[in-house]
């Protein structure tokens, strides 16, 4: 690990029937043929990495200056996850993660400015300062959070899949959890009812070996995860190489096609590492730093900027514009999020209900 | 105007909201092709539909979860469960999910749904089986806790709900179902938070509400028989928000409080509405409150104990005649 | 259906590796040794199958004369199920069910007086009439109910399992539930515990094709139910007929062996049926009549009355005997049940707490 | 004794009950391998290795129900809630298999199992995690809930809770766990249902626990320091058992009550408190009492927004002004 993605072990199709056995072939020819994307595609995928990874520098310099409060759990290492899959997706598509979402609302298109201020508990944050960094969310653009309980979002994008199919519109629901998140009960009924239902949905395990300082081993009986969704809730599936932009973009782009074709749910067991502590506060005695160096050796950012070098997609100016926009970018919001004002005291009593009584009247 | 059953106009209600809003549905266990465990949704499948009446696997977590995730793009789901007791599986989906939804997302993904079904001490069904469960979502702020007790509150005030933007509990009676009364056939919409004067009184105010309502005017009827006691029996209709102005009115009034509910005594809703009380009008009554519930115990199987547990017109009447210093 | 036992598709191995397939084949190698039971020992089978069939009779007559209060789940059709399993097991072994539990409870040795009383409400009902018909239990017996939360028990199976291991006892904790237990997300956290923890459990789940009005292919994603916990919880499952109370004690015969050689948990889909609606009060639309006499024809106890004629291991004035006594045994146990007084009203107060307060006390 | 933290009074509890009786056992997320995610179970696990102290999943309602499992057969798990706003998912588990088993077997099993870990608002947690209990649990009869607010109350009340027979919710507090105190270094009992008087006074009652109870303390040290009132502040310990008498008799003699809770204030333990001591001494008021909660709303995430929702010092010493007519 990090492997090359294996379309040959999806999960064993026996005793499930011939239309599972379609399904997987469904995706692995598709998937067998590969397009190669722009060179504007991908230089946008470093773009997006290299401005989480910056984006989140700059959080864990604000955490240790106690201007962000609470758990703030870092993306770090994980980039092309979000941004390879939801390169992948359209705007139309509906993305919902957990409590480690700063990559995921970046990827989706969130300005980063109402991100700092989020994370500042400032007014113009996207969620007025009421969410904090676990609790990112973007209505317009089709990003549902930013979810703190784990699994507890899971059955909400089956909810989200639910409307989708309910209304006959063409959106996949894009859902990303941790391999924690495996073994609340939330998962198996979520599961169960897409793969009951065959709404479209993409479920995402970001299989980072870790749930907080347990190891996966130690955590689920079942440790090859991809297999864990498919003789249980007939729902197919495959391994991908998160540290792997490219990787996860022609993966995600064919488990779409597989959504879109109405076949039902797809399950995704994303091989991938963070290389900070699970929050601000990890001391990480559960792991080595030769571990943690491993796999800094594939970093997603670096692997995607040698390759577009090696194709000559971009030169040395280029990098060094985009590298530098970007941190002016951070740098002007960071400081506009640290000038911008708290919310009004009164505010507690705003967005409690949409339609609101005494006492959240009165106020 | 027709006389219907108190299950009727649930599913008059339902079917109303269905015709008028294609983004209502409904899902639960047995709510589609048997019909309703207790045939609340009779006749809705073949009417709408599978789509729309959605029969669910016993995963009350999961489609709790999936309603609430429908209704953040504008669905208006209504989940039922088949009694209350089975929505603790479900806990963190009703209170977390749902109510915060629209507040840690600032303001911009509102959770309109229903959730509805029974609540309450069925019939010998023991401890598990026998919630009451007004106290723990009334505790929770962002939902809104809804307690019908008569057929036309049960029709205008689950319309009400459906078309609310705010995550709704819904809570039946299984003792109400066959209980017959007028109901108009068009529209009734009964906002919420406005309390209902059940029976008008001037010598004690009676707060209760479904099973424990009808309680209290036989108990009110009783004592008006037996001692000419006029009893104000206040059906708040809805638990949150509650019409404290029409509570604190009738105090003005009659002087003396009581509560009554087929919850556990400790923090419940008598426990609550008692503390509102005492905080804005101490000086209005002329004796402490007596809140009667349940006996503070899990709820039995065996009948008499049954009945020995849960507060009946009995229970009532004596707690009256205490509150107002009536001796014979 | 209903099939003979199938040893040969226990879950496919794939992707879990060799210890799981050791595991497999272990129980599998044992079983095609099958050891005859005694003429006796069916003989005793014959006994409990039919008491459990007319105590439950009986309990539907009291039921209609609003005798019985509550939910009352008849287990006639399954009663192969309890009687052939609990046969395999020891009198220190576990057993916990759910609501459907007459016949675990007469199986594992209770006596019935008891059981009446507490169908009647009565203080000399196993659980002094706080219980009722979903919760029978007998501590001494070790039989601990009886739990009407779909479910729910199954964790609780998981912690006597835990405390076996523990206490390296030799025990195993044999826990039943319905096909439509497997939704809840309880099913899932218990099983991938007892993978990960190894404990010394068989998880036997009921299949009787309904739960209440609904058909297991409209609520469960993989119908094929032995294929659920293989790749999911590393618990190899098998399939056995429930209805063939020699084949349940042979497997679940096997199945002890496997967990008391420490190798882990066993599933069991036990492939059964129930003749009566879900409750008393249950039109059952749901199904035809035909259905019904169908799985009729392949009756448990006529099977093994058929069985125990043809090896001449019994006589018709036996037989008359058996009956007759257990028509006895059943009207002495109603009747009683019947005479008996009710609880004292104050017994309310009465065992709420192990260590009681005020006003606990004060009573 | 020793001057310790909140946090090694309770780790000492537990290996002193681990020392004691082999039956006792502690499972939960990051106990074991990762030391504790507060550092409570600090070193268990090389003292008493994995059997004993046990690293779970992320299954809070598998584990809850492994416990009460082995508790049925006379274990004593000692099961952590990272925090308790995760126990929501394991709520069936937590309000009906673990205090209702024993009851519904007739008193054949009794289920002593202790549920212990942080409840409260912690620091900008938002809305999801920032629970605070007490109310959801102290309203169902079977359970005992225990809030503890020194060290030495924590090591005295945890030991009892995991000797006792029944279910106990132990609830702990995030901004306690730090604070120092005296703990006697062997055998501390302090039994359930008694109250302690944290500070003597005369002017009023305030009765609070865990931090509330903290706050309380500061605001009448500020009240005596700058008017001269004396606050008596009197802490439960246990709100399930509620010791009454102590309540009443402090009433009594100062005749004014607040409660002050981090929780909801709708049917939250102020409110339970207020309805009881109304019903048993509503004479001896000179005033109406007065609740002291968080607002009724979610917990927010912004800093000067979660202070404002939360109630401190301040907002005590109101309310206590406020309680007793005082006026500068
Ligand atoms: C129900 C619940 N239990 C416990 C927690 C505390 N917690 C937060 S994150 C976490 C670890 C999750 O690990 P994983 O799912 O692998 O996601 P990752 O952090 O690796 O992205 C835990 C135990 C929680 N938030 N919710
Ligand atoms: C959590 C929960 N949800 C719903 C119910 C209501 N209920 C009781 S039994 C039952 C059907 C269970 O079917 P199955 O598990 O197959 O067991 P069977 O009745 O067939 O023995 C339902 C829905 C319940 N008791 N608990
Ligand atoms: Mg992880
Ligand atoms: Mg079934």
């Amino acid at each position: 690990m990090p492997a090359a993605i294996t379309c040959a072990d999806s999960p064993p199709t026996s005793g499930v029937g011939p239309e599972r056995t379609k399904r997987v072939t469904t995706v692995a020819d598709s998937h067998s043929t590969k397009i190669e994307p722009s060179p504007s595609q991908m230089i946008e995928w470093y773009r997006q990495m290299s401005l989480i990874r910056q984006f989140e520098v700059k959080c864990a310099q604000s955490y240790q200056q106690q201007k962000v409060g609470g758990f703030c759990h870092l993306y770090v290492g994980q980039e092309a996850v979000a941004v390879g899959s939801i390169a992948a997706a359209r705007p139309q598509d509906y993305i919902i993660t957990a409590y480690r979402d700063h990559g995921h609302a970046i990827a989706k298109g969130m300005e980063i400015a109402p991100l700092f201020a989020e994370l500042y508990g400032k007014l113009s944050g996207c969620s007025h300062g009421k969410g904090g960094s676990m609790h990112f969310f973007d209505a317009k653009k089709n990003f549902f959070g930013g979810h703190a309980i784990v699994g507890g979002h899971i059955p909400l994008a089956v909810g989200l899949g639910w409307a989708a199919k309910y209304r006959k519109e063409d959106r996949v629901t894009l859902c990303y959890f941790g391999d924690g998140a495996i073994n609340q009960g939330s998962f198996h009924e979520a599961l169960n009812l897409a793969g009951l239902y065959k709404l479209p949905c993409i479920f995402m395990v970001e299989n980072n070996g870790y749930g907080m300082g347990t190891h996966l081993h130690r955590a689920s009986a079942v440790t090859d995860l991809k297999l864990r969704t498919g003789d249980a809730y007939n729902i197919p599936g495959k391994e991908v190489d998160g540290m792997d932009c490219l990787a996860m973009y022609n993966m995600t782009r064919d488990c779409i096609e597989y959504c879109r074709a109405g076949n039902g749910s797809m399950f995704l067991e994303v091989k991938t590492y963070r290389y900070r502590g699970h929050s601000m506060s990890d001391p990480q005695k559960y792991r080595t730093k030769e571990e943690v160096t491993k796999f800094q050796e594939h970093d997603p950012i670096g692997r995607l900027e040698k390759l577009l070098r090696e194709k000559n997609h971009i030169d040395e100016a280029k990098f060094n514009a985009i590298n530098e926009e970007i941190h002016a970018q951070v740098e002007s919001a960071h400081a506009a999020a640290d000038a911008a004002p708290f919310p009004p005291l009164d505010d507690v009593w705003r967005d409690v209900y949409a339609n609101p009584f005494p006492p959240y009247l009165s106020r | 105007m027709a006389l219907i059953q108190f299950r009727e106009a649930l599913n008059q209600a339902m079917c109303e909201e269905f015709d008028l809003n294609p983004d209502v549905f409904l899902i639960g266990e047995e709510v589609a092709e048997y019909d309703g465990a207790y045939k609340v949704s009779q006749g809705m499948l073949a009417k709408y539909g599978p789509m729309r009446v959605v029969d669910a696997p016993i995963s009350e977590c999961g489609f709790a979860g999936l309603g609430i995730g429908a209704a953040m793009v504008g669905m208006r789901p209504i989940v039922e469960f088949m009694t209350f007791s089975f929505s603790l599986v479900a806990f963190d989906q009703v209170v977390n999910n749902a109510p915060k939804m629209f507040n840690m997302s600032g303001g911009q993904l509102s959770v309109p749904i229903v959730f509805r079904g029974i609540s309450g001490p069925g019939q010998q069904l023991a401890a598990t089986h026998s919630w009451s469960v007004e106290a723990l979502y009334t505790h929770v702020p962002g939902l809104k806790v809804v307690v019908p007790t008569t057929p036309y509150d049960a029709k205008g005030l689950l319309k009400t709900a459906i078309r609310d933007p705010d995550p709704v509990i819904f809570l039946e009676n299984e003792a109400l179902y066959g209980n017959k009364g007028e109901v108009p056939d068009g529209e009734l919409l009964i906002p919420f938070g406005k309390a209902d004067v059940k029976r008008e009184g001037t010598d004690c105010t009676v707060v209760a509400w479904g099973q424990g309502c009808l309680a209290a005017l036989s108990a009110a009827d009783q004592l008006h028989k037996d001692h000419g006691i006029n009893v104000e029996v206040l059906d708040p209709r809805t638990l949150r928000p509650l019409d404290l102005p029409a509570i604190l009115k009738s105090i003005r009034k009659t002087g003396y409080l009581v509560t009554v509910e087929t919850g556990y005594p400790t923090c419940g809703i008598g426990a609550e509405i008692i503390t509102q009380v005492v905080e804005h009008a101490m000086d209005d009554l002329d004796n402490h409150p007596i809140r009667v519930t349940s006996l503070d115990v899990p709820i039995p199987y065996s009948k008499p104990l049954l009945h020995h547990v849960v507060p009946g017109a009995t229970r009532v009447a004596e707690a009256i005649k205490k509150a107002i210093y009536f001796t014979e």
